[in-house]
């Protein structure tokens, strides 16, 4: 066995890495967006590809989303495999006919003759201290339009390994990336990178007995900060980071939570018609004779994303997670 | 110290990034709708080309009567009929080669029939048993689109691919006068411009949006002048002369797959019918007006110039007809057969292979559907 | 006391009704779409308005959502109080970026300075025959969008009461129509409407002691049928019409499930991250102890609206929702 | 019997609906890019005018440069500098009555400032206390807007509805050459020459949206070449030239005025500065570029006029300047005040009644808050 040396490395980093990879494994990969090229985008995860692949390959288009993704659907149904980058999450908006009515639909409205394998990049999320309209965490919208993969990773690996898959998929993919985790770091091997993760599996990121924290992209850090803290309090906290709300992996996350009889869902997106009303039905329908307690939520508030010098107060923190996991009625085990 | 005197003498030449680029002259439109039938340029039309229209206006117009019908007998759920616009339904298909897309429109169904696909499987969408009826890679013919104007970046971004390719294919998007209102047509036609992709952005002009009449809709000389905009060249043509808009779009065509990039041709046309059998055109428009179109009649004017110079007997006419009513008979006779439905084919293609949701829920309506077999008790509900 | 003259009405006139009254009562309500005018709607809902009102005050818009939406708004900077039309629910798409990005937000943005009061009525949901595009149900988007409230009348009365209340707000309305009940027929005096309905006040629409069906718009009929259907089980159910989905009713429907103790979430948007999901999350958070059953949801299936003779088999119908109430664990009872 | 002896007589007529309508020529605009100063147009100019506009300019300059150094301090998230830009934003400002509406975006914080939006207020979007910093209303001035375009069509609304209001009442809404390519400009430039609605569209094309040259963005002969498919008049300035500028958008405020309807002005000018402090502009552009644009500075170029022609002395430069520090300096100052801030802000203009989801959710970050205040213990985390 050889040991693989290890440096760290950003979550952009690995991000880039697969385009690049993908690009050069397959000639029909294509990525296109604003400033995408000779910028190398505006948080540079596409920097360097239109120099390696040529401006044919990486391609600076006009400032229009829904023209973006509407030619890349053309794209796709000419056999490439565009990869389209909205600069940030509120900037897709423009592109969701074409994404509702068209991305998510033209598979099964031609029974499978043509599908669509197409790769949607937007950075997205908070606690970048972004003005308006920059830190939107759109999940919710693209969940609930059958049609779609919604795959949203949280470590520098599965940052690679999962758009690798995405760009691999058939499906049109919207992948979320967490901005505020660009720049985290982590152990990974650039020159092997790890192999290809399918697209729908969650993973247990950290194992614990008490209760359970569901959760994704930009929260599994704070999850994992919140458990560890929780150890002071006596609570032994199992972290599951579900990597693709579509498909949803019913069976990790059941698992879980029925080992534990208790579950906090966290995200940043807002509470109410969130990820986290699907989450915790669908726990609590399975789960439900293993509940000790409701399955609770921590989210952002139910109120448009606030200005950078405010955000703090809207973001999910340990606190507000500790303090929901205290709330799932531990009198029953004193 | 000024910022004149800290960037030395002053000098009156125009902004340094300006440069004239493209002559706008050569892309306006002409003046007035280009003619061909009836004026001297027919002359030159070739008699065979010309005669091959004739016989596919007459199935056209008899395609459309017939699916009317369908509509009448509950056949069809709905129908947006191209009677009156057959002339652009055909030159759109009739234009292309055999590698060439076509971007139809919901009211294009006549254009995809003409181009080659099964009349049953391009009116399966409007029958209501799948959306798509037909294979597009078959015949090369996009899904009928409804949502408006979204199918011109797709016709964009597929050019672009099939010339990246290195491939010689043209992509002609059809899309109406409203259409042209919508953002994605604006986006799709600067992509075009600035890819310079091999497209034809073709617009039926048939004077209304449902009931919204086109003075409502732009306040542009014509909508072909929308094409100086985005730099390419933009073409008006008499929409009922099949004659003339088959050259016009032949000219697109060929400039496009010459690498000389998209064209924008606006017909000038009449949507005879309702904009659907569920419409009630009454409501916003006279009768005067239907029937001075009536005059103005694609067919008419075709038949007219044929047989003015001899290319069409009443042979011609009769074999023409016989067609038309072959393939109205064949229409009729299978859109009277019920289609054969599986309701697992609503999960069958929402995904490349099914979640283990859609796999839960399938199993649920089979199992329903077991019951409802089974049992007369659950059929009643 | 005076007795009142209830004639049979439908839901299309009595929105037309309160359109035109609306407008009457108040100058600045302007009504906007694609064919609004000349022709009445494609439903017939503002037939009659242009020619009472004049084209100022029903105007036919060019046919660009994004446009009408957004002129819209600058009408209602300057005071106006338009009341747009999206001619079919998945026509208001291309018009998301500024529902989302601006309609929802203007008032938070300018610290209330400038409040937008604005009604989008969407013909929606299916159960018409239409083919694609022409019956999604897409409330789960309006709803996990903070700043907009989302309403769906069910009955004849109810669009009246709620369509005269949506002009009369200050803030943003969804207005969603279920195109199915647009004539369906209810006594109700169209020379004496009913008052102006409160936003946000969800109502018992049949009393009932085993269960409730919790629900809203198109699947309220539906409810009452199985609801009806089911007295033949021995079931008496309760059923709650939401009315609106934002301002969300937690009062009226915690007090019902509490009292019931079992509950079902019935719409017909799909299922997987709908609405369902946030009503099912949070009746239990408040509803734990009180439940006997896990809250089930039918909904429909988590695929793209199929074509109109496949319908049947996705629309929620009462055999489902018996299904169900079945399982919602009565061999406790007995 | 054919559809020929149908309907009678061939009548070689156009198609019954077509009439030559708008004459497109009075809508294109000029070869070059309009200039006045260093021209004989400007002997025509207003001296009052052209100082005030210089005083503007000289104050637009320094603004610019504090807000940029308020950037490295620290002090404001993030600042898109329209340095090189400021004949635009100062014309844009002045050209209208106080009863007209400006609409802006996140460039565009110059001119509202110049409109009398305090500057601190007009930057509260950027330094990220809050969203828009000031009153709409107060010097009607719409709120930055950050979606590209999206404001356009509020510009078009708000106009049309006080032209039915009776009010005299012009808008004016800036946009860059980046924007021009979203479906929202089409949309709005659409329903603005329908509407007849007294509009300016005002596209400042500084050569880049971000990093992508105009090149690519579009290939029209220019940007004002899009008014004529709306059927609009076009209008091409320099953008530096202040002069011109204001002379041009005069012209389009007086022509919306008078019911004229709306106009499209390019100027043609260039952002001297990186897109925003974030963005590093070397990527992409060359030193000489911007080098050859400081040759064609708004200041300079309107510094040379007035003092060739006895209007502008050392003392009128210093009096400039002057001011213009004093703006400076009091943004300075204000601008290193820590804005007070209240968390429970986030809940109070969401409705205009707060939801009881809403209620329930301040009173939990209350109850965090006063944890916070209270304990030391809770403040770690
Ligand atoms: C995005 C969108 N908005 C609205 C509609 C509803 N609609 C269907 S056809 C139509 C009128 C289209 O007019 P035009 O483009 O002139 O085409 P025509 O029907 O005349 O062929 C409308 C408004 C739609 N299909 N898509
Ligand atoms: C809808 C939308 N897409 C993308 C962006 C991100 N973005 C912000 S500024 C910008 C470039 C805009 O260029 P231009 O319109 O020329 O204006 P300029 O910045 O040069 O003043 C982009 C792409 C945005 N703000 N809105
Ligand atoms: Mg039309
Ligand atoms: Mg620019």
């Amino acid at each position: 066995m050889t040991t693989v040396a290890l440096k760290p490395a950003t979550m952009a980093q690995a991000l880039t890495r697969a385009l690049r990879d993908a690009m050069a494994a397959d000639p029909s990969v294509h990525v296109m967006g604003e400033d995408v090229g000779t910028l190398g985008g505006v948080f540079r995860v596409t920097d360097g590809l239109a120099k390696e692949f040529g401006d044919d390959r990486c391609t600076d288009t006009p400032l229009a989303e829904a023209g973006i993704l509407g030619t890349a659907v053309g794209m796709a149904m000419y056999g490439l495999r565009p990869v389209v980058e909205m600069q940030f999450d509120a900037f897709a908006y423009p592109a969701f006919e074409q994404l509702v009515s068209h991305v998510a639909r033209m598979r099964n409205r031609t029974r499978g003759a043509m599908p669509l394998p197409l790769t949607i990049r937007v950075p997205y999320g908070g606690g970048i201290g972004g003005v308006e309209h920059h830190s939107d965490s759109s999940e919710a919208y693209y969940m609930a339009t059958p049609g779609l993969h919604v795959v949203m990773p949280a470590t520098v690996a599965d940052a690679y390994g999962l758009l690798r898959a995405a760009i691999a998929s058939d499906d049109p993919v919207v992948f979320l990336e967490p901005k505020r985790l660009y720049w985290s770091k982590d152990s990974w091997n650039p020159d092997e990178p790890e192999t290809v993760e399918p697209i729908g599996r969650a993973v247990v990121r950290r194992p614990g007995r008490s209760a359970t924290l569901i959760t994704y992209g930009p929260s599994v850090p704070v999850c994992l900060e919140a458990a560890e803290a929780a150890r002071a309090e006596g609570w032994d906290l199992e972290v599951v980071d579900l990597r693709s709300l579509v498909p949803f992996d019913d069976e990790t996350v059941t698992a879980s939570v029925r080992r534990t009889g208790r579950a906090v869902v966290v995200h940043e997106s807002n509470g109410f018609g969130g990820p986290g009303g699907e989450i915790a039905a669908r726990v609590t329908e399975r789960c439900f004779h293993y509940l000790e307690a409701p399955v609770l939520r921590v989210a952002g508030f139910d109120i448009p994303y606030p200005p950078p010098m405010l955000e703090r107060h809207h973001l999910p923190g340990v606190d507000r997670i500790l303090d929901a996991v205290g709330r799932l009625q531990w009198e029953a085990e004193s | 110290m000024t910022v004149m005197e800290q960037r030395g003498a002053y000098r009156p030449t125009p902004p340094p990034a300006w440069q004239p680029r493209t002559d706008p002259a050569p892309l306006l439109p002409d003046e007035r709708p280009y003619r061909v039938l009836g004026t001297e340029a027919a002359a030159k039309a070739d008699p065979e080309l010309l005669r091959r229209l004739y016989a596919q206006l007459v199935r056209g117009r008899r395609y459309n009567a017939q699916a009317t019908t369908l509509t009448k007998q509950g056949r069809l759920a709905v129908y947006p009929s191209s009677t009156g616009q057959e002339a652009c339904q055909v030159a759109a298909a009739l234009v292309l080669q055999e590698r060439d897309w076509l971007f139809p429109s919901y009211r294009d169904t006549l254009a995809a029939v003409a181009r080659g696909v099964d009349p049953v499987e391009a009116l399966t969408l409007l029958r209501g048993d799948w959306h798509t009826g037909y294979d597009p890679y078959t015949h090369r013919v996009a899904p009928l689109c409804t949502p408006l104007a979204t199918q011109l970046p797709h016709a964009v971004g597929l050019a672009h691919a099939a010339r990246l390719r290195g491939d010689d294919v043209v992509a002609l998007a059809m899309v109406g006068d409203g259409g042209t209102s919508e953002g994605d047509f604006h986006e799709a036609m600067n992509f075009a411009a600035v890819w310079q992709a091999p497209v034809v952005f073709f617009v039926q002009n048939n004077g209304f949006a449902i009931s919204v009449p086109l003075a409502k809709q732009t306040a542009a000389p014509s909508l072909a002048h929308k094409a100086v905009g985005y730099g390419m060249p933009g073409r008006l043509v008499d929409g009922n002369d099949a004659a003339a808009v088959h050259e016009v779009l032949a000219e697109a065509v060929r400039h496009a797959r010459a690498g000389g990039g998209p064209t924008l041709v606006e017909a000038v046309t009449y949507r005879i019918e309702a904009h659907t059998n569920a419409d009630d055109a009454t409501r916003y428009r006279g009768d005067a007006e239907v029937e001075a179109w009536r005059d103005h009649d694609p067919i008419l004017l075709l038949e007219r110039e044929l047989t003015e110079r001899g290319l069409l007997d009443e042979d011609g006419i009769r074999a023409a007809r016989e067609d038309a009513e072959t393939l109205a008979g064949d229409l009729r006779a299978r859109m009277n057969q019920d289609p054969v439905l599986d309701p697992m084919d609503l999960f069958a293609h929402v995904y490349d292979r099914p979640t283990t949701q859609l796999l839960e829920q399938e199993n649920q309506l089979r199992a329903e559907l077991d019951a409802e077999a089974d049992g007369p008790e659950g059929a009643g509900r």
